[in-house]
């Protein structure tokens, strides 16, 4: 189940930052591994970026989502590193926060808005179908505009809220990069699932990428056609658009 | 040691005092010990027991540790064991969890536990450290815990405190499993009045290890280290023993003990990241996760599994509550803390992992070669015994048993409605009813995706999850029972609850290897509901011999009963499978158009 | 219009977890004047109308019985707002 | 021990999930004094000794940067517990 090794991708870095509490984080590795990549473990505790390409914070319940999800974790002293890497531009560092990753970078203030608790109050696991809205960010180069996917959705606070200033201004800039279809699974603002910065190095989204990139292992649908039982790899694209942008 | 402390310590009944005051009189009754327990704890002693001393033995000597009923039944799962059925056992009944072989130098480790009476009073709190505590069982085994599992029963949909249960406990349940990054990979959900007042909540861990990475519960080489880690001590779980508050003779009033023990699922996680750490850098000697009777439990079992005895000074303790008593801090069944042995070599290399993950720990003491276990309070012996007589030589009773007069009427009880005439709208009321209906609901609440190698989940018979990203081998896990097979007849409702799991696990595609059992019964003092349990007993160990798959281990579960009704016998049974390769799993259901339909069996 | 405010504090001999990972985060911020942290819930109930004395035993009641859970939590306070506080 | 408390409520534009629950519940138990409801969090910050002016600085900062999000909430309240207060 390892990736590619010898192509130009498997030059591409990708480092995970493991926060106590920390979930997702083997399987954010795996994802950048299927795609091709190379994964650098990083820890949040280091001052040290080991030089990495890109940085994906993955899921997870850092410090228990303890007071709110990703307030604890935003003072990591590897974060200061990342705010500094991923600001200044088109060239900056690509980062990628999924679920409570996107929490964190919410709270760093590295992407606008909020998650709060779901409107129904319950932690909700399902296979959610997303529209690429934006298919121009470092992340999301793979896939197309108005391409839909299919990728597992999993928390408890994912009710994306921002004033609406800041939401017309996300939508005009077209930095809203993902969009709930089918159902708003927990009353996020405009069906909002995923949105980046300016430049588009910097994408949060809630719903788990990095769970739809193996087949038999993931949702039982995918937005393409029929697939076997847990056969959905709809998430794969993600990771694979950041190796490529990377190697130009 | 605090202020507070120090005022107590010349109230503190040490062993000399004992000695010097064999009349004085001790709470032992309002610990649950008989008169004649607390007789034999004085002539195992030569002398009264310290407060400390009662403390460590009546909880080590309860139901719920000592398994002081159900020990001459339960040996039937060892005598009826063939060594056939044990090649792939690793480790088998005894310690914290089995451990079975599944081949490439792979271990899995697996375990079902019940919650019951703690979800009753919480819901959420009791089922959360429901889990917790079954995943520290897996950890403590040196396995990477990997999935859970939580079969459960409720009382009557409709009645009016259900909904306080159902949701407090279901969210209880994800809410600790999620936060761990465990998946939940199958349970059950059950309604049925009889349940009412006594729901239950089993939850099922399943860890994996490599062969060499088996840790065990044993503290032995003079001179290692014993440490505490992980939370601080507090009031948790010792309300009924305050009674001890008066052992300290103190004027001073303890603060209050709390009711009820909140759950930390953070602290968890990292104590799991933190252990497994300790494993792979091999600092480790021993390891005991502290569950009921915590430190009681942990000093004594580690010092009677090794080889020599223990010293231990309680004021090290880290607390959370200062105003404990130390017969209270030896009780303490505060959540999410470990006990581990460490050669002085490894000492620095243990603080620099706690240290990275920032677990708090504590020094208590060292392995001794004396034999005894030893707990000093600021330099005074408060605990001067043989750690087997707590741990292992407790009491064992043969209870009396007969089989139930109703019963005969309950069999006899035969269904004889009319056979529905619209077939169609039978089937509808049928899969509507809550028994029988989609548990989406449940099911939605948890993670299944987390690890990434989930390959069965809801709404599947077993869950399956592949162990090695090589080569997919992996594992396959069902638990079932039937309360009401078994309420009719014990002996062929066990044999049916392992019937059912095995064959879940086999048609998923996996070779069952073993089992683990979780026993929910009424109060052992009533002979009829001892009947019931002699003859689940009975029936497991049979049918476990008939399909040639050994218990591993599991967990009792007595005194399920209001009122004087008991609930019905529920033997949980969890089968465990395994997989060359988890590709070739089976779901249950039909997913393409145009598939064969055979009928198989009888 | 008028408030009430409820505020819920879990009991002191209950684990607070989020309390104590706050209490740890502190200092790593460079706050290092605090021993503990316990966090509650304050809930506020806006009153359509006047704040009779029945509605303050109502607001006592929902306190009670449903904006705590009496086995881990307190009740620490039950009040009216002023108008011109916060 | 003294201790300092801090209020934070969600912003009133922001929708709150709990708060609307809470006022959807009350109702059903009998309660119909009550036009909305409110869920925020009262943090009890304890100090190990007196409080001065630079504590209570250290509260408000820890009140802003740690314990709300100014894009949801409000620090309602920063401010020292008199000793018999709850
Ligand atoms: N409490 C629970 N926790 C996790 N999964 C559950 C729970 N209850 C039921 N499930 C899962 O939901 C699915 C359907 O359960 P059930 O209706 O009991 O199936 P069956 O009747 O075929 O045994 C199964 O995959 C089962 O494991």
């Amino acid at each position: 189940m390892t990736g590619n090794d010898d192509g130009p991708l498997a030059a591409v870095r990708v480092g995970v930052v493991t926060f106590p509490g920390s979930l997702d984080d083997r399987d954010a590795m795996r994802a950048i591994r299927l795609a091709g990549g190379s994964a650098v473990e990083l820890w949040h505790g280091d001052h040290d970026l080991q030089e990495v390409d890109a940085v994906i914070i993955p899921g997870g319940f850092s410090y228990g989502d303890y007071l709110r999800a990703g307030a604890i974790s935003r003072f990591a002293p590897l974060m200061e590193q990342i705010t500094q890497a991923a600001t200044g531009g088109a060239d900056a560092l690509p980062v990628l926060g999924i679920c409570n990753g996107f929490q964190i970078l919410t709270e760093a203030h590295l992407l606008p808005g909020s998650m709060i608790k779901n409107e129904h109050l319950h932690f909700l696991c399902r296979d959610q179908r997303l529209r690429v809205e934006n298919a121009d960010t470092h992340w999301t180069g793979e896939y197309w505009a108005g391409e839909e996917v299919v990728i597992p959705l999993k928390n408890q606070d994912g009710q994306f809220v921002a004033d609406n200033r800041t939401l017309d201004e996300l939508e005009g800039e077209g930095r809203v990069v993902f969009r709930y279809v089918g159902g708003n699974p927990n009353g996020s603002r405009r069906n909002i699932a995923g949105i980046s910065n300016t430049a588009g190095n910097v994408v949060g989204l809630m719903p788990h990428p990095e769970h739809a990139v193996e087949a038999g292992f993931g949702p039982d649908s995918s937005a393409r056609g029929e697939v076997g039982l847990r056969g959905g790899t709809d998430g794969l694209g993600i990771f694979t658009s950041v190796l490529r942008k990377l190697v130009g | 040691m605090t202020a507070e402390a120090m005022s107590r310590k010349f109230n503190i009944d040490t062993v000399a005092n004992a000695e010097a005051t064999p009349g004085q009189d001790l709470p032992w009754a309002a610990l649950g010990l008989t008169e004649s327990e607390y007789r034999r704890i004085g002539e195992i002693l030569g002398r009264r027991p310290t407060g400390a001393e009662l403390a460590m033995y009546s909880v080590m000597w309860s139901e719920h540790c000592s398994y002081k009923s159900s020990k001459v039944h339960l040996r039937q799962f060892g005598d009826k064991v063939t060594d056939a059925m044990k090649e792939h056992l690793l480790v088998g009944i005894g310690e914290n969890a089995g451990v079975v072989d599944i081949g490439d130098g792979w271990a899995v480790t697996f375990k079902v536990e019940s919650h019951n009476h703690p979800s009753f009073v919480e819901p959420y709190q009791g089922a959360a450290t429901g889990v917790g505590g079954i995943v520290r069982d897996i950890i403590s085994m040196g396995a990477r815990p990997v999935a859970v599992m939580d079969p459960l029963r409720f009382g009557a949909i409709d009645h009016p405190d259900t909904a306080r249960l159902v949701h407090g406990i279901v969210a209880g349940i994800g809410g600790y499993g999620n936060s761990l990054g465990l998946p939940n990979i199958g349970g059950e959900v059950v309604f049925d009045a009889v349940y009412q007042g006594n729901p239950l909540v089993n939850a099922l861990a399943v860890g994996v290890l490599r062969h060499e990475d088996i840790r065990l519960a044993n503290a032995s080489g003079t001179g290692n280290r014993v440490v505490l880690f992980g939370a601080r001590t507090g009031g948790d779980g010792i309300g009924g023993a305050s009674v001890l508050a008066s052992e300290s003779f103190d004027s001073s009033k303890p603060s209050k003990r709390p009711a009820v023990q909140v759950g930390d699922p953070f602290a968890e996680k990292v104590l799991i990241e933190c252990c497994l750490e300790l494993f792979k850098a091999s600092v480790v000697e021993g390891i005991q996760d502290l569950g009921a009777a915590g430190i009681s439990c942990a000093t004594s079992e580690l010092a009677s599994n090794g080889d020599g005895g223990m010293h231990v000074e309680l004021t090290n303790v880290l607390l959370r509550d200062p105003s404990l008593t130390p017969g209270e801090i030896l009780m303490s069944e505060s959540q999410e803390r470990m006990m581990a042995v460490v050669t002085p070599e490894n000492v620095t290399a243990f603080e620099a992992i706690m240290d990275r993950w920032a677990v708090e720990y504590s020094w208590l003491g060292e392995v001794t070669d004396t034999g005894r276990l030893i707990i000093e309070w600021d330099g005074e012996t408060i605990v001067d015994v043989d750690p087997r007589t707590v741990a292992h030589d407790g009491p064992v009773y043969e209870r009396p048993y007969h089989r139930p007069s109703w019963l005969d009427r309950v069999q006899a009880d035969a269904f004889d409605a009319e056979q529905p005439t619209d077939l169609r709208a039978a089937v509808l009321e049928l899969m509507a009813s809550p028994n029988m209906c989609s548990k989406d609901w449940v099911t939605d609440q948890f993670d299944r995706y987390v690890q990434g190698n989930t390959a069965l989940a809801m709404p599947d018979d077993a869950g399956v999850v592949r162990v090695d990203e090589e080569t997919g081998l992996g594992v396959a896990i069902s638990t079932d029972a039937n309360g009401r097979y078994s309420y009719l007849d014990p002996y062929e409702g066990a044999r049916l609850a392992l019937a059912e799991a095995y064959r879940n696990v086999a048609t998923s595609g996996a070779e069952p290897l073993a089992v683990s059992d979780c026993l929910n019964f009424g109060s052992p003092e009533d002979p009829e509901v001892m009947w019931q349990f002699a003859e689940t007993v009975r029936g497991l160990a049979d049918a476990c011999q008939e399909l040639g798959v050994p218990v591993t281990g599991g967990n009792v579960s007595l005194y399920n009963q209001t009122g004087g009704v008991a609930v019905h016998p529920t033997p949980v049974v969890g089968v465990l499978g395994v997989f060359d390769d988890v590709a070739r799993r089976t779901p249950s259901g039909w997913r393409e158009d145009g598939q064969a339909i055979y009928l198989l069996g009888t | 219009m008028p408030r009430i405010v409820v505020d819920v504090m879990p009991k002191p001999e209950i684990l607070d977890p989020q309390g104590k990972a706050i209490a740890g985060a502190l200092p790593r911020i460079g706050l290092t004047g605090f021993a503990a942290v316990r966090q509650g819930k304050r809930f506020e109930l806006t009153v359509d109308g006047e704040i009779t004395e029945q509605i303050l035993e109502q607001a006592r009641h929902a306190a009670t019985t449903l904006l705590s859970n009496p086995v881990i939590e307190d009740v620490t306070r039950v009040e009216v707002i002023e108008e011109d506080a916060p």
